[in-house]
C-alpha cells in the first residue's frame, strides 16, 4: 500500500535516525520538509568543487553557478507548468514572495484601507503582507468542516475588493481549495488572484496556467528542498509592471546619484548576491520529485490520510479538525482534557514529532473556537508505522489526564 | 534516553487538572497578565502582600498546558505565607532546577517535581511562565508604589 | 610569510579543484569567499541528522535547531562586538539589510527628496534602497587615490542629511575608510549612521560599539560563510521603533483581520521560516574565524597586498585603481590597451579567477572615467604564488594585444 | 584543456585593434544602439539597405571587449553587399556557431574564428550583441516602415 513510501525513506537519512533516543517518527511535514540525499549532495557538490557567484563571472565556478541558477529558474518553470521561466524570481519563501506581491504590485494599485478578500483559513503569511501593505483584510468564511463558503466568495466579490489571496491547501485543516473556480469568479470581478501554495506544492500537480491566477508561491523547504529559497511564479505583464521591491546589485541597469533604471524582470526582483545554493538544492529537490509517479503518490497519501482519519477516530476523546471532502495530509486535532503542548511534547519523549499551537493561523483557531490544536503531517515518505505509532501515544496520553 | 514521566510526573498533572488558588482575588496589592505569544498560552496573577511585605494571598488563572498550570498552580501553593525575598529567592532555586543549573534541591520541596523540564529547552517558558508573571508582578507595583512594602 | 594562508588552503575543497583544467587561482574573494571544509559540514550535519524547522516544535531536531539558530544570534553578535544578541536580525545578506533600513528606519522618517549622504565609492546596493524609499543620495566625493574627502564629508554633514550610508572596506578600491572619525563626524550633526560592513567582515576585526554608528551589516558568503544568509546589527533603540519589513510568520504577536500586533526584535524583522541551515553555516564560519590569529592573518594580508601591488606594478601598460594609504586586500586595475574582460577571460583559459566590469559600482566607474576594471581581490587562502601567476598571465596578455 | 588560443585567434585580435567599417553613416536607413548592463558594452550601428533590400553600407560604433567588437567588425565586413535576408541567414547560423550546435561552418567563411567562443557560455553575449543589434535594426524600421523594404 505504502510500498512507494516504505522504498523512499532509506535515501532521508534524518529519518533513520533517533528522537530522544527512540527511532524518529516524524510527522511536521507541513511545517517542513525533510531532504533526500540527491537534495543534500547537490548543495555539497555545489560547495566543494564548484563554488563561485553567479552572472559577473567569465571563470568557470562562476559560469557553472550562473548556468546552474539558470536552470534552476527553468526547472520551477517546469514544476509550476509556467509558459516561460521569466516569470519564476526566487525570494526567501512563501512568505517574501507574498511580501513581494503585496509591496510591488497590490501598494502602488490601492488607496490605505482597500480590501483585500483571503479566507478564515489563511496563513499569517497571507493575512499580514497585506496589512502592511495598507490593505484590510477581509475574510471569506469556512463551513465547520474547513470548506470555503463560495456563496459568501461570490458575493464578497461581487461587493468590491483589489485582490483575492487564498491558499491552494489550508496548513491547519488540509483542505484543498477549488482555485480554478476561485479563480474564474475573481476573473469575472476583474479581481487578481494570488495563491498560496506553500502546502500544495509538495502534495499537488500544480499548473499555473489551468488554474488561471496572477501569481503563484512557494517554499523550498516544504518540496523537500533547502531553507532560505522559494519561488514566485507572476504572470509576465505583471512582473513587467511592478517597480523593483528591493535595490542593489543585479537589478539595475544604471545607477547614477540622480536616479536609476532597473533590469528587465525577474531579475528587477532579484536584488543582491542571492541564495545561489538553495536554488541548486531547489533544483535537486524538484527533479528528485519529477522522476517520481506524483500521481500514485498521490493516490497514496489519499489511502494514508484514510487509514489516519479511521485510526485517530478511535482515540477516546479526540476530535478531528478539518474534515474537507478535498483534503491533502494533515491531521489536526484536539483531544478533551489535554493540552495540545503536552500531546506534542509526551510524543516527543517516544520519539514522534508533531506540532502543536496555532500553525500561525490564530483567526482560523479563533473562528474555530479553539486556542490551539495538535497537528500530525504527512510527506511522501511517511507509513502507515508512522500513524500507528502516533495513535498509539495518543491512546497512552489520553489515559494519562483522564 | 528520556521518558514521559520524568517531565510529567504523576503530582504535575495532579495540580493541571486541579490547580490550587485557582481564583482571581478581590482586593489584591499586585496583579500581572503574561502571555507567551508562541504558544498563546495565558496567566492572569493576583497577590496580597501586607505591610510587613508578606504574601498573605495569591491566585492565578489562565490557559495553558499541563506544565504551565501545574508550575503556577504548585507555585501559589509554594509562596503563599512567605515574604517578597523569599518568593523571590525561591524564583532563583526554580529556575536553575528547570534549566538544570546546580541548586539547592531540598530547598525546593514539592517543585523538584520540574527537574525533568532541564532537559527541555523549548519547555522551560511553560515551566517559568507563572514564576516570571510572579516576579513582574512584584517589580510593577515598586515602581508604581515607591514607598510600598517591597525594598 | 603567508605560511599561515598556506596551512589554510586544505581546508578549503574547491581550491584543490582544477578549473579550466588547470589548478584553481581564485582571486574573486570580494565577490564570494570559498567554504572551509567546516561550514560545508557543519549544513550538511544539520541535514542529515538535526533536520527541523525553529521555534514552534518541541520535538528534538525542531528543538536543536532552535538552538542552533539562537546560537548563531549569539556568535554573530560577538563577531561584531555587539552589545546584546538582541541587537541582531538575520537576513538573506548586506542587500537586504540596507533595503531593511531603508523602508523601515528611513521612509518613516522622511519626505521625499530628503537627501542621504553616501560615497562616490558605494557598491549599488548602498545607493539604490535609498532611492527607493525616496531619498535623493548624495555622494562625498573621494581623491584620485581612493580616499574619502572629510572635509567635504563634514561640509555635506552641516548642509544636512537624513543618513550618511557609507562602505567601511570599498569591493572596487580596498580603501578602508574612517568609520570611526565619520560616525564621530555624524553624531555631531545628529545624523544616523549606516556602515555597508560587506567588505570589511572578511578582512578586520568588527567592534560597532567603537565604531558608534546606528546600523552595521555584512553578508554569510563573504566570510567564508553559506550564500542566502547575512546580519544586520542595529541599536536596540532603532529596532524597537522600527515598524516590521515583511509580515508573516514568527514575526507576529496577535493576528485578526482587522490589524496585528507585532513580536518584540529582532523576531518582529524575521518574517517566515527563515534560512535556518544558512545561520547554521555562518556560525560555524565565524566560530572557525575566531579560533584563527586574526591579527596575524590581517598583518599577512597586508605583506601580501604589498608583494602584489609591486608585482602588478612591473606589468607594461597597468594602472593600478585605488591606492589608499588604509587598504584591504584588492587589487584594480587597468591595462592600455586590453578590455578588463578580455583580461579576465584570458587569464580564466589559465585556471586563474579574477573579475572584471564595474563591479556593482557604476558610479565609481564613472568617476574614474572608466568603463570597467580587472580586479583581484584576496582572502586569507590567498598566496604569493596566487600573485605571481596572475602577474605572469598580466605581461601575457599585454603582449597579446600590443 | 582550454587554450586562450581557442577563443581569442589572431584574426579576432587584430580586428579588435583595428576594427573595419568602425565609423557612422551620414544617411542611414536604420539604426540601432544597444547595451549590455551586466558588462557596460555598447554598440551603435547604422545601416543602409536599398530599394532591392541589399545592405549597401554598414558602420558600428562602441565600447567593448574584443569579443564583441572583432564580432561586430566581422560582421560588418560579412554582411555588406548581402540581402537582408541573407543577413539574417548569416546570423543563425552565426548563432548556432558561437552556441556549439551543428551548422554549415563553410559558409560561415572567417566567422568560424569564433567557435572557440562556444566553450564559454558567459561570452556568447559579447560575441553575438552585434549581431543582435543589427537585427533589432532591421527589425525595428519594419514597423515603422512598413511598406519598406525588408518583408
Ligand atoms: C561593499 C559591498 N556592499 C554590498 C554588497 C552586496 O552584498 P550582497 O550581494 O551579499 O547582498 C557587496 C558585495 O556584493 C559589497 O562588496
Ligand atoms: C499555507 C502556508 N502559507 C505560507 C507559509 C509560509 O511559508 P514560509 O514560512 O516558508 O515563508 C506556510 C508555512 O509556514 C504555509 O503553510
Amino acid at each position: 500500500m505504502t510500498a512507494l513510501a516504505s522504498s523512499l525513506r532509506g535515501t532521508f537519512p534524518v529519518l533513520g535516525t533517533l528522537s530522544r533516543g527512540h527511532p524518529m517518527i516524524y510527522l511536521d511535514s507541513a511545517a517542513t520538509a525533510q531532504k533526500p540525499q540527491a537534495v543534500i549532495d547537490a548543495m555539497t557538490r555545489f560547495y566543494t568543487q564548484d563554488y563561485g557567484t553567479i552572472h559577473r563571472g567569465v571563470y568557470q565556478v562562476s559560469e557553472r553557478a550562473t548556468l546552474a541558477w539558470d536552470a534552476a529558474r527553468e526547472r520551477v518553470a517546469h514544476f509550476l507548468t509556467a509558459a516561460t521561466a521569466d516569470e519564476v524570481v526566487f525570494v526567501r519563501g512563501t512568505t517574501e514572495a507574498i511580501n513581494l506581491v503585496a509591496e510591488s504590485f497590490l501598494k502602488p494599485r490601492i488607496k490605505p484601507g482597500a480590501t483585500v478578500l483571503v479566507t478564515e483559513m489563511e496563513h499569517h503569511a497571507n493575512i499580514v503582507p497585506w496589512q502592511l501593505a495598507g490593505a484590510k483584510t477581509v475574510p471569506i468564511p469556512i463551513s465547520d468542516t474547513g470548506e470555503l463558503d463560495l456563496v459568501a466568495a461570490e458575493r464578497l466579490l461581487a461587493a468590491g475588493c483589489e485582490m483575492l489571496a487564498v491558499c491552494h491547501v489550508s496548513n491547519a485543516l488540509g483542505t484543498i481549495n477549488p482555485v480554478v473556480e476561485l479563480c474564474r469568479m475573481a476573473k469575472r470581478h476583474g479581481v487578481p488572484v494570488l495563491i498560496d501554495g506553500a502546502q500544495a506544492a509538495p502534495h499537488l500537480c500544480i499548473d499555473v496556467q489551468a488554474i488561471g491566477c496572477d501569481f503563484y508561491c512557494f517554499s523550498g523547504h516544504k518540496v523537500y528542498g533547502p531553507t532560505g529559497i522559494g519561488a514566485l511564479w507572476a504572470k509576465r505583464e505583471h512582473l513587467a509592471k511592478m517597480p523593483p521591491y528591493q535595490g542593489g546589485g543585479d537589478m539595475i541597469d544604471l545607477v547614477t546619484f540622480e536616479g536609476t533604471t532597473y533590469a528587465p524582470a525577474p531579475r528587477k526582483f532579484e536584488a543582491g548576491t542571492p541564495h545561489i545554493a538553495g536554488a541548486i538544492g531547489l533544483e535537486a529537490a524538484l527533479r528528485w520529485l519529477d522522476a517520481l509517479d506524483r500521481v500514485a503518490l498521490r493516490r497514496e497519501e489519499e489511502e494514508l490520510l484514510a487509514f489516519g482519519t479511521g485510526l485517530l477516530a478511535e482515540v477516546p476523546g479526540l476530535r478531528l479538525i478539518g474534515s474537507a471532502r478535498e483534503k491533502a495530509g494533515i491531521l489536526t486535532f484536539v483531544i478533551e482534557g489535554v493540552h495540545p503542548h503536552d500531546i506534542a511534547s509526551i510524543l516527543d519523549h517516544d520519539g514522534v514529532c508533531i506540532r502543536a499551537g496555532h500553525h500561525c493561523t490564530q483567526p482560523l483557531h479563533r473562528r474555530l473556537g479553539v486556542q490551539s490544536t495538535a497537528r500530525a503531517s504527512l510527506a511522501l515518505y511517511s507509513t502507515r508505522d508512522d500513524l500507528e505509532k502516533l495513535a498509539h501515544g495518543l491512546v497512552k496520553i489520553q489515559r494519562m489526564f483522564n | 534516553m528520556a521518558t514521559s514521566d520524568e517531565m510529567y510526573q504523576a503530582v504535575i498533572i495532579e495540580h493541571a487538572r486541579s490547580p490550587r488558588n485557582y481564583k482571581p482575588l478581590v482586593t489584591p496589592t499586585h496583579h500581572c497578565d503574561g502571555r507567551n505569544p508562541l504558544c498563546g498560552d495565558e496567566v492572569s496573577l493576583d497577590l496580597t502582600v501586607d505591610a510587613e511585605g508578606r504574601i498573605t494571598d495569591i491566585g492565578f488563572q489562565g490557559q495553558g498546558c499541563a506544565i504551565s498550570k501545574a508550575s503556577a498552580s504548585m507555585m501559589t501553593a509554594a509562596i503563599k505565607g512567605k515574604t517578597v525575598p523569599e518568593a523571590r529567592e525561591l524564583f532563583e532555586r526554580f529556575h536553575a532546577l528547570v534549566t538544570g543549573e546546580p541548586t539547592d534541591e531540598k530547598a525546593l520541596g514539592k517543585l523538584v517535581a520540574f527537574k525533568g523540564v532541564a532537559a527541555y529547552p523549548m519547555r522551560v517558558k511553560c515551566a517559568t511562565m507563572g514564576w516570571h508573571v510572579m516576579m513582574e508582578a512584584l517589580d510593577e507595583n515598586r515602581e508604581k508604589r515607591p514607598n510600598g512594602s517591597e525594598q
